[in-house]
């Protein structure tokens, strides 16, 4: 499809696009050609302006200089509706649902069938149903409410409000980021079925291989400028993309393992079970030891991990670190846990607070001296381990909603290297982070590992949860289907186990 | 200082008529069910009118109250009186919120059968009440202009500056009193300089006396409608070290009587607005339910409106109202 | 896949979460019975009445009517992400507009059209203070209510002001097959306003600007004007409300309606709404106001003095809002099993 | 290669962002001047006078204390993602509990007590409903508010009780180095109430809980002890503040501090905090209720009638609204450039 698209004319261009927020130069000055009918995908690392590009092509920001072409025509969209009425989609990088409308209601939103201002119920649900059966998921009911989606369900909403619109573009930010394995491979069938309808799709994602697989073409963004354009999805070398996305070279490598972890457990988790999400768990990390958990989304892995750290009460079974029995968050955290939880905005952060305040929420009273805090020194030890995180930008006093995704991400995991945490939980640490940050945080995590802390880890990368952990625990269905050391698996076969394969069945952990 | 209805003690000293011999109404007649409304007590003036109500039925061994305390506004004593009235008591004593918005609910119930005793607040329709006994609001108005207007022309003042407090200001009883105080004033040529409303709570009198003695540096008089939230306008008084002016309070509570007669604050009369016409409510509505007359009057039945008089109390006759303050 | 695994639970869930609106109705159907229970067992001699029954559920409708359909317009505003606490000073100057004297020289329908027109101007520069001013509700409404209730007070020179207007008047008395037309007038507004939140697209959208006023605003809807539409909506209900109440008490004034704000704000939550927007139920707001209307009649039947009314109600809705959850979370209980 | 471009900018940035509350509360300075100016203007004769000035300022801080400290209480409740519909109520009840006879047989002492200790406790009862009974915040306080004016008038026989303690009738009147009683309470209050909140962890986990109750929890902070003692720091305000109304008014009764709750809120979110949580300044709430005070001081001086006052308030709240917005809007425009 390639050579096709490279034929086909330029249906939107961009030149010396720039948009400033206070403080920051978003876009400064951003070259960028898409042609109808291909797969353009932006690179870049987190902050470098790719989600504030789009939200320019959506007419939720406006540029404040520069000049776009959009079909031959010069286009200032001044709000989204009016960059939908031109035939361009979106699928914002955050969920944008409703939580209280139906599934059908917010494909609908904003352009509901109706007559008289009467919605038209079933024609509403009828056409979201054949769009989530093109979508390949016909279970979906198009009346369910969003709130009762899991995540994954949500992204697919998200498609098929895009869908629901007769666009010539399909912007998709991030959109694999909550995705599993085969969801994305569903997600790739309909970007071919609609890149051969002659839509063009721009298509972000931090992950290089889904760039190779499905891309035509890539443009690279470096704080907020095109530092390389139009260069050819398959074949430019990795090299070369880290080179022009972070201005220097990175090994994309797992460090090496270099001690046996010890023996002795910290963490047991005996029997643990929750009604309805998982069944019967048990596993146990040692100091220094990464254990890994891979599992399909819905695979209940979120909900275990919660329950490990006392934030959700268990049916029956135990958790015990260092022979403490743990039964809330407080005596979690008090007896040395930590957890990254898995959706940020809404478990972790304070977005009004500067970066420092969330670094430190879970350790700042052990700054305090007799309830006063000491935020000089709060600030100090924060700012370090922002250094330690690259974070960007480096300036702690920042209010963390104006960080990139990924960057907030980094806070998230580096509010536990403040404190005295000695076994430490991360729910999809990576989601969202660029190919640079995601060395430090597996660097990071490694460092961790040395210096005695059990890590427990989920991860829907597979290669992820190879690279980093000893030992790997599969689950399926709420059930801990296999383990074993992560050098006696590989990634197809722990695909098949998470997929309910057949590979080492009835050989349970 | 503690003393009486204004106090800490819940009263049990109700102003009732108790010494009733030889008066023939006396003796136990037909057992009378008697309904009886005023809004949610927020302060003295209205706590004791409940309290006489309940005091002076309680004297009688043939009459039977129903208090229906209703609510903060005329749609709660509505909601209450709707219920009252379909439990068909033989004489109705209501002081409603606001006599307009309640004519309605008189008129239905005396269409009813029911026969209403209008209490303190008027309702327009003649044939919403059978009786209607109110306090005089213009008058006690009325007699707090004549006596700062007499006291300031003794004085010879010929521009005094002259203060006034009211209670709630969106009352219509609160425009009346406000009226006659300024019609008495015009008498003497004088006029209202600054006027602060309150809410009848002593808070609140503390408040807007405080804003009136910074408006007003020098005074000569005032005039605090409601001796309840007289005590915050005393108190506020003490606290900008005040005393060149007089004042003049309003209602006739214990209290006030009592500082009237110390004599040692900027208290020097009281206007009253007395509280026991709940009392004389209770009786005669026993007397309408029973269908007897008034014993000193020719008629056979209660006549249909008595107005009380506003009196005013100072150091010279506080003595003799001592016990009628409430 | 959103796979074979999570659909069994799905579907349950489905059943139980549907539930939850009629539950949480259901709840509040119970503490309603609750009432009236201990109003039979405490008054037999009442209750064992039938006609004094039937009266007594017309009044407590009927005491209920003006603040229900306040509280309609309040639900959408809650839902919508606002908060409206000019409704009662709304009310009062709709209600002392519409009865001057020279507003009563047009009659009934000109008392009626003047009511609704001060109520919508009001709702409107509500709405306009707050999307365009960008005012939070909270305080743009409340210098409303300060302000409203001022400009009553100055219009109608502080005088209760009488309707001598039969038609007006006749609302409150006039009964159509039975039943009491301020009941009815009720009822038209709590369907239309069922109608409106969840079958027109005005509704869906009010559900999405309270819920997710960023991804309202992604999905091309205007939400500044529909902000402006929900005060305007709200302050209609007000001036219907003026009317119902002016007509029940042949009269306006100024401090009419007083404290109306925290009722229907109470009301509705109590009826299911959050606060906080994006969620909320019409027929929930309705029942909500019936269980403080039900309240006050218990009361009054009982004699209770006001100060043990007041100890009383606090706990009654206490207790109301707790057998309504309790009552939701046992029979999700039953429904997880 | 970049990357230099960004780093000055991003410094700015930093100062723009430090000066946001400071912008905000220098708007509501210059609210209170221009108030002050209209003042001037307006009575030139009364503002002429230096003493009476001095006098004016310290009358209205005086006036402003007792709702000040109750506004402090707000303020964290607010933070902290609550709200307090029971402030004035327990004010009453506090007042009313410490007069009674009984209490106030234990002399001054005794009195100021009582009164922490009810407003504590009736503090404490909120908290636990709101966390442990999972009620909303604004139907458990609003309960409390009916039920402890109740409980005030049945204690009080709804009467009005004289405090017949000099000393605590003497905060009132006594001054310190010139400076009224009163106001050094508010200023301490005020002080201490800057120092918990943005120099201790309860103030760090105030914002928390407020600003993500989830974050805040994952994190290791208990949130739902911490929300109890935020009811429970409100509460206590109230009983300061109660201390502070009865020696003003030398009584207290059931029905004092009437519609606290509105103008608590109303001054803390004029002071720029947010009535969803996670955002506020004690100072900014301080300004806020100043102005309100302010505001009556000027109608008082100028006899304005009550319904013109009104009108004007209402008109004053939102054009003071504006022009904080508008002065941060356009300096921090100037730094844009
Ligand atoms: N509304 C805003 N206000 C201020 N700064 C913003 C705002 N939105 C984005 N930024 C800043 O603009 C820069 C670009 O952010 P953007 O979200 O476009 O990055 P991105 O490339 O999408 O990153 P990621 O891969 O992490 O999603 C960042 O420095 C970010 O902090
Ligand atoms: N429609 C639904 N409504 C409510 N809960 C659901 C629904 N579908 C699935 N669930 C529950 O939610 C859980 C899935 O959540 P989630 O997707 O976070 O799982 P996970 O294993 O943590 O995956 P991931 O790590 O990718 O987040 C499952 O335990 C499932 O029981
Ligand atoms: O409430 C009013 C009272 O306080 C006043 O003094 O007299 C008349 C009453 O209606
Ligand atoms: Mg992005
Ligand atoms: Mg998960």
């Amino acid at each position: 499809m390639s050579e096709l698209a490279s034929e086909t004319e330029v249906v939107l261009r961009l030149t010396d696009v720039v948009k400033t927020f206070p403080g920051v130069r978003a876009l400064d000055g951003v070259q960028l050609e898409v042609r109808a009918g291909e797969v353009h995908c932006l690179l870049g690392q987190n902050g470098a302006g790719k989600s504030t590009l789009i939200k320019v092509l959506a007419g939720v920001h406006q540029a404040d200089a520069g000049e776009i072409t959009w079909c031959g025509e010069p286009f200032a969209p001044a709000s989204p509706q009016a960059a939908m009425r031109s035939g361009i989609a979106t699928i914002y990088q955050e969920l944008d649902l409703v939580d209280d409308l139906s599934v059908a209601e917010n494909a609908f939103l904003g352009h509901e069938p109706s007559r008289f201002g009467i919605t038209r119920r079933r024609a509403a649900a009828n056409r979201t149903a054949s769009i989530l059966a093109r979508l390949g998921h016909p279970e979906i009911p198009a009346r369910r409410l969003v709130r009762q989606l899991p995540a994954a369900g949500k992204q697919i909403v998200s498609m098929a409000r895009a869908l629901s619109h007769d666009a010539k573009l399909i912007v998709m930010d991030e959109p694999s980021a909550v995705l599993a394995h085969d969801e994305v491979e569903n997600l790739f069938r309909i970007i071919r079925e609609l890149t051969a309808n002659g839509i063009a799709v721009i298509y972000i994602s931090h992950r290089l291989a889904e760039l190779r697989e499905i891309g035509d073409r890539i443009t690279v963004l470096k704080d907020g400028r095109t530092t390389a354009a139009n260069l050819p999805a398959r074949t430019t070398p990795t090299r070369e993309l880290v080179s022009r996305m972070t201005g220097r070279t990175i090994e994309y490598v797992f460090p090496p393992r270099a001690e046996k972890p010890a023996a002795e457990p910290i963490l047991v988790v005996d029997g643990l079970s929750r009604e309805g999400e998982f069944t019967d768990a048990s596993l146990t990390v040692a100091p220094g030891e990464i254990v890994g958990i891979a599992g399909l989304v819905g695979s209940g892995r979120s909900e275990l991990l919660e329950t490990i750290f006392g934030a959700r009460k268990a049916d029956t079974g135990t958790v015990t670190l260092d022979g403490r029995r743990i039964t809330g968050v407080g005596a979690a955290v008090a007896s040395g846990m930590g957890m990254a939880p898995e959706e940020r905005k809404s478990q972790a952060l304070l977005l009004d607070e500067p970066v420092y305040k969330n670094m430190t929420l879970a350790s700042f009273s052990g700054f305090a001296r007799a309830g006063f805090t000491d935020l000089r020194n709060e600030r100090a030890a924060a700012t370090r381990t922002a250094d330690t995180l690259e974070l960007r930008p480096r300036d702690v006093d920042r209010p963390i909603r104006t960080l990139s995704g990924g960057n907030q991400q980094k806070v998230v995991v580096g509010r536990w290297l403040l404190g005295d945490v000695r076994l430490l939980l991360l729910d999809e640490p990576t989601r969202g982070v660029d190919v640079g940050a995601r060395a430090e945080l597996y660097q990071v995590i490694h460092d961790l590992a040395a210096g005695g802390v059990g890590v427990l880890l989920v991860s829907s990368e597979v290669p992820e949860v190879l690279g980093l952990a000893d030992r790997v625990l599969v689950m399926r269905e709420g059930r801990v289907v296999h383990q074993a050391p992560a050098g006696e698996l590989d990634e197809d076969t722990v695909l098949d186990l998470v997929m309910a394969g057949s590979l080492l069945e009835g050989n349970p952990a | 200082l503690l003393t009486a209805c204004t106090s800490n003690t819940p009263a049990t000293d109700a102003q009732v008529k108790t010494d009733t011999s030889g008066n023939a109404n006396a003796a136990a007649g037909k057992k009378v069910v008697i309904g009886f409304s005023a809004p949610a007590a927020d302060h003295g003036w209205i706590a004791a009118i409940t309290n006489n109500a309940k005091a002076q039925a309680a004297q009688y061994s043939d009459v039977e109250l129903r208090l229906v305390e209703a609510g903060s506004d005329a749609a709660a004593q509505r909601a209450a009186l709707a219920t009252l009235i379909g439990q068909k008591p033989d004489v109705l004593v209501m002081l409603p919120h606001d006599g307009k918005e309640l004519d309605a609910t008189a008129l239905e119930a005396m269409r009813a059968g029911i026969p209403v005793v209008n209490l303190d607040r008027a309702f327009p329709s003649q044939a919403a009440y059978r009786l209607q006994l109110k306090g005089d609001n213009y008058g006690m108005g009325l007699a707090a202009g004549h006596y700062i207007g007499e006291q300031l022309k003794a004085k010879g003042a010929t521009t005094p500056i002259i203060g006034e407090i009211p209670g709630i200001d969106s009352l219509e009883l609160t425009q009346q009193r406000s009226a006659g105080f300024a019609a008495a004033l015009a008498e003497y040529g004088f006029k209202v300089a600054n006027r602060r409303p309150a809410e009848f709570t002593a808070d609140s009198g503390q408040a807007a006396a405080t804003a009136l003695l910074q408006a007003l540096p020098k005074m000569d008089a005032l005039w605090n409608h409601d001796d309840d939230q007289g005590i915050g306008v005393l108190a506020a008084v003490k606290q900008a070290n005040r005393s060149e002016f007089f004042m003049v309070g309003g209602a006739g509570s214990k209290t006030a009587i009592d500082t009237i007669t110390k004599d040692d604050t900027v208290l020097k009369a009281t206007v009253t607005y007395s509280p026991s016409m709940a009392s004389s409510a209770i009786s005669l509505a026993r007397l309408i339910g029973q269908g007897k007359g008034l014993s000193d009057l020719v008629e056979l039945q209660v006549p249909k409106d008595i107005t009380l008089a506003s009196e005013t109390i100072t150091k010279d006759n506080a003595a003799k109202y001592a016990k009628l303050g409430f | 896949m959103i796979t074979e695994t999570a659909l069994p639970e799905v579907r349950e869930r489905k059943r139980v979460r549907l539930d939850e609106g009629v539950v949480r109705n259901l709840g509040l159907v119970g503490v309603l019975a609750i009432l009236m229970i201990i109003g039979a067992v405490t008054r037999p001699e009442l209750y064992g009445d039938a006609t004094w029954v039937k009266n007594n559920i017309f009044t407590i409708l009927q005491q209920a009517s003006a603040i229900g359909v306040v509280t309609v317009g309040m639900t959408f505003v809650l839902i919508g992400g606002g908060v409206d606490l000019s409704v009662g000073a709304i009310i009062a100057l709709a209600g002392v507009w519409s009865t001057t004297l020279a507003t009563q020289s047009y009659g009934p329908l000109g008392m009626v059209f003047t009511a609704l027109v001060v109520g919508v101007v009001v709702g409107l520069i509500n709405g306009v203070l707050i999307s365009y001013g960008k005012l939070v509700p909270f305080i743009a409404t409340l210098a409303m209510l300060v302000a409203a209730r001022g400009l009553a007070a100055q219009i109608s020179g502080k005088q209760t002001q009488i309707s001598a207007d039969a038609t007006i008047n006749g609302i409150a008395t006039t009964k159509i097959l039975g039943i009491p037309l301020l009941v009815l007038i009720l009822a038209a507004v709590v369907v239309a306003g069922w109608v409106l939140l969840n079958r027109t697209t005005f509704g869906r959208r009010t559900v999405a600007v309270g819920g997710n006023p960023e991804a309202a605003r992604l999905a091309g809807i205007n939400v500044k004007r529909h902000t402006v539409l929900l005060y305007a909506l709200s302050g209609l209900c007000c001036g219907i409300g003026a009317i119902m109440l002016t007509s029940q008490a042949t009269s306006a004034q100024a401090a009419m309606a007083n404290l109306y704000e925290l009722d229907a704000i109470a009301a509705a939550i109590i009826g299911g709404t959050l606060l906080s927007g994006g969620r909320g139920t019409i027929v929930g707001a309705l029942f909500g106001v019936l269980v403080f209307s039900t309240i006050t009649n218990l009361f009054a039947i009982n004699n209770l003095s006001t100060e043990a009314q007041n100890m009383v109600k606090g706990g009654i809705i206490v207790a109301a809002v707790l057998i309504q959850q309790f009552r939701y979370r046992s029979i999700t209980q039953l429904f997880k099993r």
